[in-house]
């Protein structure tokens, strides 16, 4: 069986491999993706159409927004998905299982966490916020931000992270990320644009329809950010417990 | 088979012929088996309504016009369409009068049985016999296969009414041969002429594609031919034949009106439509293989007595004897001359009233003795005096004796077959008639003229009278179509 | 809202499943209407697009999310959705499909995942949200995207299910994962030779570059076609649907197994017709020689696999693997009919599929099994919902007035015209398989004859069972009323199929696909 | 040996990342497809996917290019350090301009570093639902080994089978003690079969079933049927002939073909009358199984 699935795994090698050999060289300014309209027009107009400096950011959020968009949710539907399957499945065989520490938390650890918990979340609002000019935005803010809660949860036990920040109101959070995403969007529709067309916002906001474009992407990472820190939170809890919300790692 | 110049009617009428049946399903279902006498008044009504709507368009007919309506477009160019014309009145009369007087005998015969799901088998029946009318009435070949497809899928209840083992294999014969034949065969054959005929604007209508085909190659031609002859798989061409012995297993009603009128008339019906109304004779004179079909009509008809002959279960030898009956037919059609086609069609109705007579009677004996062979019928004539008489005329009219039916029809097959100058033709219809003499009569000859066994129980009588009736009706229309055969080809139209 | 009305068909269930997961917290009662309405919002949506699009003169409604509207910015700097005749009529019948199914769900959800009814209703709304954005999207990558969101939440649907739902979705992830990976691969190559992602842009950057003959994108087109091949499940690659859809929860099964692979076929007819074009897909490619033959071997496995089956739903399952054989073939047979037929029959398939599973989840519910030995005397049990089953088992052998007679005529027709004789053989020949599954099924319930054939009764009509199970016992009215309506459907898609082939029609008549002798 | 038009040169100098990319992705497939164990199947596809986005990201890099992020002089806000953003007006006097050609080969090509962020998420969506699916699968099967799902899986489905079979044999008459004494039977003597169907191979499983296959399709066949003096274990029972019950058996086991449903007889001495015991057997032969198989490896 193993032996049998190299055939498939070294035909579709070959193929690639042989393909390669067409591609054009790697950096090659003049090749297709490189110099194609759409390359060009993302990196001489992004300043022009929305004045993000960072132009993943402005693809990302505005140009692509429609796909962004629908990151976001698959990000939710992982969330869903993870809670559909664990919940209320406890079988046969998980009970033999218990992890359930009697110790107290480490105090050394707690209090490092202590200390360390509100710089990583205000880090996480950097990220998200200043995505517009540096590398970052809602997925990688919102990840860090979920990070910490999952820190909590390692250093105490879940418990007192789920009492932060409990599983119900992490898929009211997540959806509520979506519903901003969707939200704005929905707004410059009404507006007259598009749908998630943010410069028709510069109708109601006393901005340009650059600066309008510039603000509504700030809110659609913020609603990514939601989603993602309530999600990864969500996944990690779920996954730790297999559903049952106690105990755990 | 229309006549040149027609003036063409629309009107409705062919499409309540077909639906009223439908409608009346749910009069039927909605009755149930609580109110029996509801229910089969239902069934009555609409068999009348299905009958005087149908003979309502004879005068229509025999002034010289075609009445035509379309239902709706099924493909590019070709609609699903309805359309009267006299050969397809002609079979429409044939079912739905038959149908009324079946109706008559399946209340005695049904509830004489103490038979269960009565209901369903109403229901089924009522949707078969508007299968039946839509098919006579098509007017294209989508259009009949259409039908002929609904015609196959709604008598399979009918044929597995028992729900036991043998009608499990009665029924899987049934439909294996029926939709093998039209889902494989005819199909492709279908799509092929609708591919590659005239740009694929031909709608391979009856009255406006006729002889099309000739512009195919003699092979194609001679594939499509077979194609269509097996395709319509009702019709019983020998190699495909066994489904009908096999579909026995149904209660005789549906033996009778659906194994000797409906079903297989429809199969023949189709063969007809095909090979006059899609080749055209003129098409089928000039092919070359043609003869290869007229043999194997003729084998049919010779081997299918032969087996007939040595049945001894009576419906079993009738179906064979139905089998050979519809090689008559066919080998009408296939002598592609004005007066074999005209024998073909006679054939049907002739048959149609003989043989309906000679299944009821076989019902109506197994209703009062509960005896199915025919080495168990001696001295049930004086018994049964009606039943056996009548069918003694059935036996004669199949046979083709004047003064009855069956004797025209065959007349004009011979006469057909001397128009080809296939005098052999003539020599099979003889010897045929006479192997028909052998398996039928010494049934009536066995019931008559032979001592009743002696541990026959002595209180037996005739069948009830809702089962006497319509035979003996059907056996005196074996009469009296010896007298309307002229009408008959002049509502087809071959009369010059 | 009129214009934007592409938008809507995705924003109503998109907003709908965060209104079922957030207010579904509270009540759970809820998540069934608002399914319900969303849906029936979106279909709204999908017909006044349908509209535009026959109003429009180029029979296209392009809809370019963000504002970059072509005249004042390049091609594919927004993501586009592009709103073809075929792209609009197969969102309908996703959204048709959705919608009769969420009226269906009601008590199987109850009654089959209790307390999960909030997430079940956030997932079921997001997986229309996918399938019909993958029918509307006219760019590469964002087709990636929503394919994925229709694969996480069909892997969550399914999972939802018994305790092997578990083991086979995992299987499902895994083959699902390749195929999606494998497609978006493909769209690395196209990007990479052309530099841009738009579907349109592709086409005219291939056709302007003459790239037909790049080794570059001859392997793109292996890739996103296999890629697609394994996510409809097309033979070889079919390990993952019958299990799949066997231990899913009804209501999953009857939403997935109609769209699923539907959807996917559709998106290789957009791949071969409108990215890579005819002249590309069916001239320079060796697959017009190759995929009729795979088709054969695929339709003859899928069906002969389906006759070994005894419970319906697996039996169904590999009537699907069968039926996408058919439409794949309808493509690669490459003309005009044969693409006729496979458009109509996507839209025909997904019909009797629904009709098919709806019942089967109907007996499911009322005879507590769907193996053969448990569905004697059925027909007199529940006689509305055999009608219903059987309407679509007639559609799927092709027997007319049904649907499934139509788009077999044409997919026949097209093999005829391409004189590709091995399809037509083995349409015949999975035909006369399904008439044994079918009529096989009907003898089950209707004969009171055992497998082995031994009679259960004491004739007459007795099928060995008592009273109580033979006495009329229909299923719910809000299952049994979207059955009766799908099977309608059936028949009136059958009935009307003439206007909805004018529609394909006016859709194949910008590309050159050869006709036939005469034509 | 390096030059110009060589495979060497094209395929590892010029195209070196497109040659790695395809390793690892080949890496992760033949992981996806041959490794038994769920999680190094998990594995198998993160490298994958992670060969995808070195592709897409190997196809935005530009020589001598920098990251997509508008530099100081190009910033449509004019230079951070001069200009500070106090007031609305300051757009208009110092507006955002389009980038001139030329300097557009400043940048690295912003598009595939968004697609890949998508592919990325795409990528740990799947994952986390991955592997909720193996929690799930370990809490049902208590193994994360594919074989052994596998043969469970089959195991179970012989047990359910036979339990179908008496619902709708034993369901038209459920009066006669008879039948209802039988029904059980099989599938009691089904449960040791798991241990049975472990330790030796399917083939073999399927011929010795033979015999039991006929107890079981006699009981389908026989109980419904209206003398309700049919016994189970002999064939006196029918009253037709008692020949017939083996052949239709037969007939069974010849149509069988997909899953060979093994149900062999209850060895004498193991005889367990209820279900909790056969799991524990069975449970016993699944701990015992991987045991000879590890050293293999």
């Amino acid at each position: 069986m193993k032996k049998l699935s190299l055939i498939p795994v070294l035909v579709v090698g070959a193929l690639l491999i042989y393909a390669a050999d067409d591609f054009p060289e790697w950096g090659n300014l003049s090749a297709p993706a490189s110099a194609s309209p759409l390359s060009s027009h993302f990196i001489s107009n992004t300043g022009f159409d929305t004045e993000v400096p960072n132009m993943v950011t402005a693809v990302l959020a505005d140009y692509r927004g429609f796909d962004t968009m629908f990151e976001t949710v698959v990000v939710f539907i992982a969330g869903m998905a993870v809670l559909a399957i664990l919940k209320n499945s406890s079988g046969s065989n998980s009970k033999k299982k218990n992890f359930h520490i009697e110790t107290e938390p480490d105090i050394i650890v707690t209090n490092t966490v202590r200390l360390l918990i509100p710089v990583i979340q205000i880090f996480a609002f950097y990220v998200l916020a200043h995505g517009h000019v540096s590398p970052g935005g809602g997925f990688q803010g919102g990840v860090v931000m979920g990070a910490s809660f999952i820190m909590i949860a390692l250093s105490w036990d879940l418990e007192k992270a789920l009492a932060r920040f409990p599983m119900d109101r992490c898929f009211i959070v997540a959806g509520l990320g979506i519903v901003l995403y969707a939200g704005i969007g929905l707004l410059s529709m009404f507006l007259g644009g598009e749908f998630l067309d943010y410069a028709e916002l510069a109708n109601v906001f006393p901005v340009s329809r650059e600066m309008a474009r510039y603000h509504a992407m700030l809110g659609v990472e913020i609603g990514v950010g939601l989603t993602v820190t309530a999600i990864m939170f969500a996944l990690y809890a779920n996954l730790a417990t297999e559903g049952r919300l106690k105990g755990g790692l | 088979m229309s006549a040149p110049e027609v003036t063409v009617i629309e009107d409705i009428r062919p499409l309540i012929a077909f639906v009223a049946p439908l409608i009346g399903v749910l009069g039927i279902a909605w009755a149930g088996e609580k109110r029996k006498n509801l229910r089969e008044t239902f069934t009555f009504l609409v068999a009348t309504i299905q009958a005087s709507v149908v003979l309502s368009m004879v005068p229509i007919l025999l002034s010289g016009s075609i009445i035509e309506f379309q239902i709706w477009q099924m493909f590019t160019h070709v609609p699903l369409l309805l359309r009267v014309d006299g050969f397809g009145l002609l079979f429409a009369c044939v079912a739905s009068l038959l149908w009324i007087a079946t109706t008559v005998y399946a209340i005695g015969y049904m509830r004489g049985l103490h038979e269960h799901a009565q209901t369903r088998f109403y229901s089924f029946f009522a949707i078969s016999l508007s299968a039946t009318i839509g098919v006579a009435f098509s007017a294209n070949l989508l259009t009949i296969y259409f039908f002929y497809e609904m015609l196959s899928v709604s008598t399979f209840p009918l044929v597995t009414h028992m729900q036991d083992k043998d009608a499990r294999t009665g029924g899987r014969t049934y439909l294996g041969y029926l939709l093998f034949t039209s889902l494989c065969l005819l199909l492709p054959a279908m799509s092929w002429c609708y591919v590659w005929l005239d740009g694929g604007t031909v709608t391979m209508d009856f009255l406006a594609d006729t002889g099309k085909v000739g512009d195919f190659s003699q092979t194609t031609q001679m594939v499509l031919l077979a194609l269509f002859t097996f395709g319509f798989a009702k019709a019983g061409i020998m190699p495909l034949h066994s489904w009908l012995p096999g579909a026995m297993v149904a209660p005789t009603p549906v033996s009778a009106l659906l194994h000797a009128v409906a079903v297989v008339k429809v199969g023949v019906f189709c063969v007809i439509r095909v090979y006059s109304d899609i080749f055209g004779i003129q098409v089928l004179q000039d092919l070359d293989g043609e003869d290869w079909m007229i043999g194997i009509a003729c084998a049919t008809i010779l081997i299918s007595s032969l087996i007939a002959l040595s049945q001894d279960n009576l419906k079993r030898r009738l179906a064979f004897s139905t089998i050979g009956q519809l090689g008559y037919v066919v080998l009408g059609a296939t002598l592609a001359t004005e007066q074999g086609v005209g024998g073909s069609v006679l054939h049907i109705a002739m048959h149609a009233c003989g043989k309906i007579t000679l299944f009821f009677c076989a019902g109506a004996i197994f209703v009062a003795s509960g005896k199915k062979y025919v080495s168990e019928l001696r001295g049930l004539g004086r018994k049964m005096p009606i039943t056996m008489g009548a069918f003694m005329i059935g036996s004669l009219s199949v046979i083709g004796l004047p003064p009855l039916g069956g004797f025209i029809s065959k007349w004009y097959l011979a006469l057909g077959a001397l128009d080809r100058g296939m005098s052999w033709v003539v020599v099979v219809l003889l010897v045929s008639s006479l192997l028909n003499v052998f398996y039928l009569l010494p049934v009536a000859v066995t019931a008559f003229f032979r001592d009743p066994e002696e541990d026959q129980d002595t209180g037996m009588k005739e069948a009830p009278m809702a089962c006497v009736v319509p035979l003996a009706i059907t056996a005196i229309g074996c009469f009296v179509l010896f007298f309307f055969a002229e009408p008959i080809l002049q509502l087809v139209g071959l009369s010059k | 809202m009129m214009e934007n009305a592409i938008a809507w068909i995705l924003i109503f269930p998109l907003f709908g499943s965060v209104a079922c997961a957030i207010l579904g917290m509270g009540n759970k009662k809820i998540c069934y209407p608002i399914a319900v309405l969303s849906m029936a919002g979106s279909l709204w949506g999908g017909i006044e697009t349908l509209r535009q699009v026959i109003a429009s003169e180029v029979h296209r409604v392009s809809y370019i999310f963000g504002g970059w509207t072509l005249d004042k910015y390049p091609r594919g700097v927004g993501i586009e959705f592009h709103a073809d005749i075929l792209g609009i009529l197969i969102t309908l019948v996703v959204l048709g499909v959705g919608l009769i199914v969420s009226i269906y769900s009601k008590l199987p959800v109850q009654d089959e995942t209790p307390n999960k009814e909030p997430l079940f209703y956030t997932l079921f709304l997001l997986q229309i949200t996918g399938l019909a954005g993958i029918c509307l999207t006219g760019d590469a990558f964002n087709l990636y995207v929503l394919i994925e969101v229709a694969a996480l939440t069909g892997y969550g649907l399914i999972a939802m299910g018994s305790k092997r739902a578990a083991a086979a979705t995992f299987n499902y992830v895994i083959l699902g994962t390749i195929g999606a990976s494998l497609y978006l691969l493909g769209v690395g190559y196209i990007y990479i030779k052309t530099g841009t992602l738009n579907m349109v842009g592709i086409h005219d950057v291939i056709v302007a570059n003459g790239l037909a003959d790049s080794s570059t994108m001859q392997v793109a087109f292996v890739l996103v076609g296999i890629g697609i091949l394994i996510k409809m499940a097309f033979f070889p690659f079919h390990a993952w649907l019958p299990n799949a859809y066997c231990n899913a929860p009804t209501v999953t099964s009857s939403l997935l197994a109609p769209l699923v692979t539907k959807v996917m076929i559709y998106v290789m007819i957009r791949m071969v017709l409108s990215v890579f074009g005819v002249e590309f897909s069916f001239e320079s490619t060796l697959w017009v020689d190759v995929m009729p033959w795979l088709v054969v071997v695929a339709i003859i496995c899928a069906a002969v696999m389906a006759l070994a089956q005894r419970e319906i739903k697996r039996m169904l399952a590999y009537l699907i693997v069968a039926e996408v054989g058919y439409m794949v073939g309808g493509v690669w047979i490459y003309n005009y009919y044969g693409l006729i037929g496979s458009i109509f029959h996507v839209i025909s398939d997904a019909c009797m599929t629904l009709c098919l599973f709806l019942g089967a989840g109907l007996i499911l519910r009322k005879a507590k099994t769907t193996h053969f030995d448990g569905l004697r005397g059925l027909f007199s049990k529940m006689p509305l919902t055999m009608t219903g089953f059987f309407i679509g088992g007639f559609s799927i052998i092709g027997l007319p007035p049904t649907c499934g007679f139509f788009s077999k005529w044409y997919l026949i027709t097209g093999g005829m015209v391409s004189q590709r004789w091995e399809y037509m053989v083995v349409l015949m020949f999975s035909t006369m398989v399904m008439v044994v599954l079918f009529f096989r099924l009907i003898e089950r319930i209707h004969l009171a004859v055992s497998e082995s054939g031994e009679n259960l009764g004491h004739g007459h009509g007795d099928l060995g069972l008592t009273k109580e199970q033979t006495r009329f016992d229909e299923g719910p009215l809000s299952m049994l009323i979207p059955l009766l309506l799908a099977a309608t459907v059936v028949l009136v898609v059958g009935i009307y199929n003439q206007d909805i082939v004018n529609l394909i029609e006016i859709f194949l008549s910008e590309f050159n696909l050869p006709k036939g002798v005469g034509h | 040996m390096f030059e110009d038009g060589t495979i060497i040169n094209e395929l590892f100098i010029e195209r070196l990342n497109y040659f790695i990319y395809v390793i690892l992705l080949l890496i992760g497939l033949h992981g996806m497809i041959a490794k038994n164990n769920l999680i190094k199947k998990l594995i198998g596809m993160s490298i994958f996917q992670t060969a995808i986005i070195l592709f897409y990201v190997s196809v935005g890099v530009k020589e001598g290019a920098t990251i997509p992020i508008y530099l100081p002089e190009h910033d449509p806000h004019g230079s951070h350090a001069s200009h500070g953003d106090e007031n609305g007006t300051e757009e208009a006097v110092h507006g955002p301009v389009v980038l001139e050609s030329g300097l557009v080969k400043g940048y690295a090509n912003p598009l595939p570093h968004v697609l890949m962020l998508t592919a990325i998420v795409v990528g740990v969506a799947t994952l986390g639902l991955a592997l909720a699916l193996c929690l799930r699968i370990y809490q049902g099967y208590g193994t994360i080994e594919e074989d052994e799902i596998l043969a469970k899986i089959e195991r179970q489905e012989m047990r359910l089978k036979p339990s179908i079979i008496v619902k709708s044999a034993d369901s038209p008459k459920p009066k006669t003690s008879n039948s209802e004494n039988s029904a059980p039977k099989p599938k009691v003597s089904s449960s040791p079969s798991t241990k049975r169907s472990k330790a030796r191979p399917k083939a073999k499983a399927k011929t010795a079933s033979t015999a039991t296959k006929a107890k079981t399709s006699q009981a389908k066949s026989s109980s419904p049927k209206p003398k309700p003096a049919v016994s189970k274990s002999t064939t006196t029972g029918t009253k037709k002939s008692p020949a017939k019950p083996k052949t239709t058996a037969s007939k069974t086991a010849g149509k069988s073909t997909t899953k060979a449903k093994p149900k062999p007889r209850a060895k004498p001495k193991a005889k367990p009358t209820t279900r909790t015991k056969a799991t524990s057997t069975a449970k016993k032969a699944t701990a015992s199984k991987p045991k000879p198989r590890t050293p293999k490896k």
